[in-house]
């Protein structure tokens, strides 16, 4: 399942719905991304970004059985603290959880059509990619 | 053709979407990015370098050879920084 | 920060608390593991399983610059989808947070005095450590 | 020494602690495991196999060859299952 949002989502709740009566799960992952330090707007490519998550999930679910999975990316302006993303990944074991789980967030970082502009002391200043995002996502 | 703009790519140009009649010398990405050049400041300032540029044809990435065709969503931007 | 304990414990309750305040967080890592299929009753070592939560953390914090992080481990008898552990890690960067997240939850399994008597459809049966989990924990 | 015996070798002695003096031939854990298994069925029965045996002296794992001491807590258990 993906979400993609301007409002904050609630880690207890989407985690409890996501394992809810389904007693094969044994483990589940999940990854926060938060705002770190200073205010941000993430920009996004409304239509393409639904479409990349769902790709990214498929491909999750096509390299590990998984029960459940959940991507939410927010969009729009948010403060330090807030949460941008949320990733969570149910299995019957912890291997499969936990992989994927780390799969699907270095996927997203290097996939997915959003861009942050941070608001820092000397101005707005659009955040770089990082060649260790493509490091990461290219290892799996 | 649709163009789509995002972040810096879309600040210097200064606008966030366009429909233009695509130019028949208008075949690929490559030639698309070279004709916006010639727009305008903004856009020879955004587009400047396009290994910079990454390009994305009816919402799919795309390298600089693929060929874009009257009706496609055409967009640019920078290196995605979400997550 | 470790606690042992009978209740059940509330996801985002504990994610909450434990990134609250902290702007210099980017990434936070949970797993939850859960029962599956079976009702199970949870035995420990009251003293050694604290001390052991304790020093698997503190490893952690060795091998990771973490933010924070959180061991929850229940005892007694739990149903079929019922919460068992929770680990969550907090770091600048997601790497650090991940990593350590799936670290100690593989100590925890092989270093961490519990043990699992389900109650299966052919009567009660003491779960048997599985290589794998020794292969686990092994590998860090 | 106080003996603590955990899950499928606390139901086979029957008993969750208890405490005894030690006697003078038992120096460590592998003659403590000796000892116990002539303490009666339940015993020899829980400890017949001393490779499924794990052990903690003062809440530290050991191996069978680590002392023991009068005022020791040993803790005598099956490989541990948690998580």
């Amino acid at each position: 399942m993906i979400r993609v949002q301007r409002e904050d989502f609630d880690c207890g709740r989407e985690m409890a719905a996501l394992t809810r009566g389904n007693t094969r799960i044994g483990g589940l992952a999940t990854f926060v991304g938060l705002v770190r330090e200073v205010p941000m707007t993430l920009e996004h490519y409304p239509g393409m970004t639904e479409r990349k998550l769902a790709e990214i999930e498929d491909e999750a679910r096509r390299r590990w059985r998984l029960e459940a999975s959940l991507i939410i990316h927010r969009y729009g302006r948010l403060e330090p603290g807030e949460q941008i993303v949320l990733v969570a990944t149910a299995a019957e074991h912890r291997a499969a959880a936990l992989e994927s789980c780390a799969f699907l967030i270095d996927w997203l970082k290097t996939k997915a059509p959003f861009w942050k502009l941070e608001e820092t002391a000397s101005g707005p200043r659009w955040v770089e990619a990082r060649a260790s995002d493509d490091e990461a996502a290219a290892r799996w | 053709m649709r163009l789509l703009y995002f972040a810096w790519i879309r600040q210097r140009i200064g606008r966030h979407e366009e429909t233009v009649e695509r130019p028949p010398e208008v075949t690929d990405v490559d030639s698309l990015i070279a004709w916006l050049r010639n727009r305008g400041p903004g856009y020879a300032e955004a587009l400047k370098d396009a290994s910079a540029v990454r390009v994305a044809v009816n919402q799919e990435y795309v390298p600089l050879k693929h060929p874009v065709r009257d009706g496609d969503e055409v967009a640019l931007f920078p290196p995605v920084t979400g997550g």
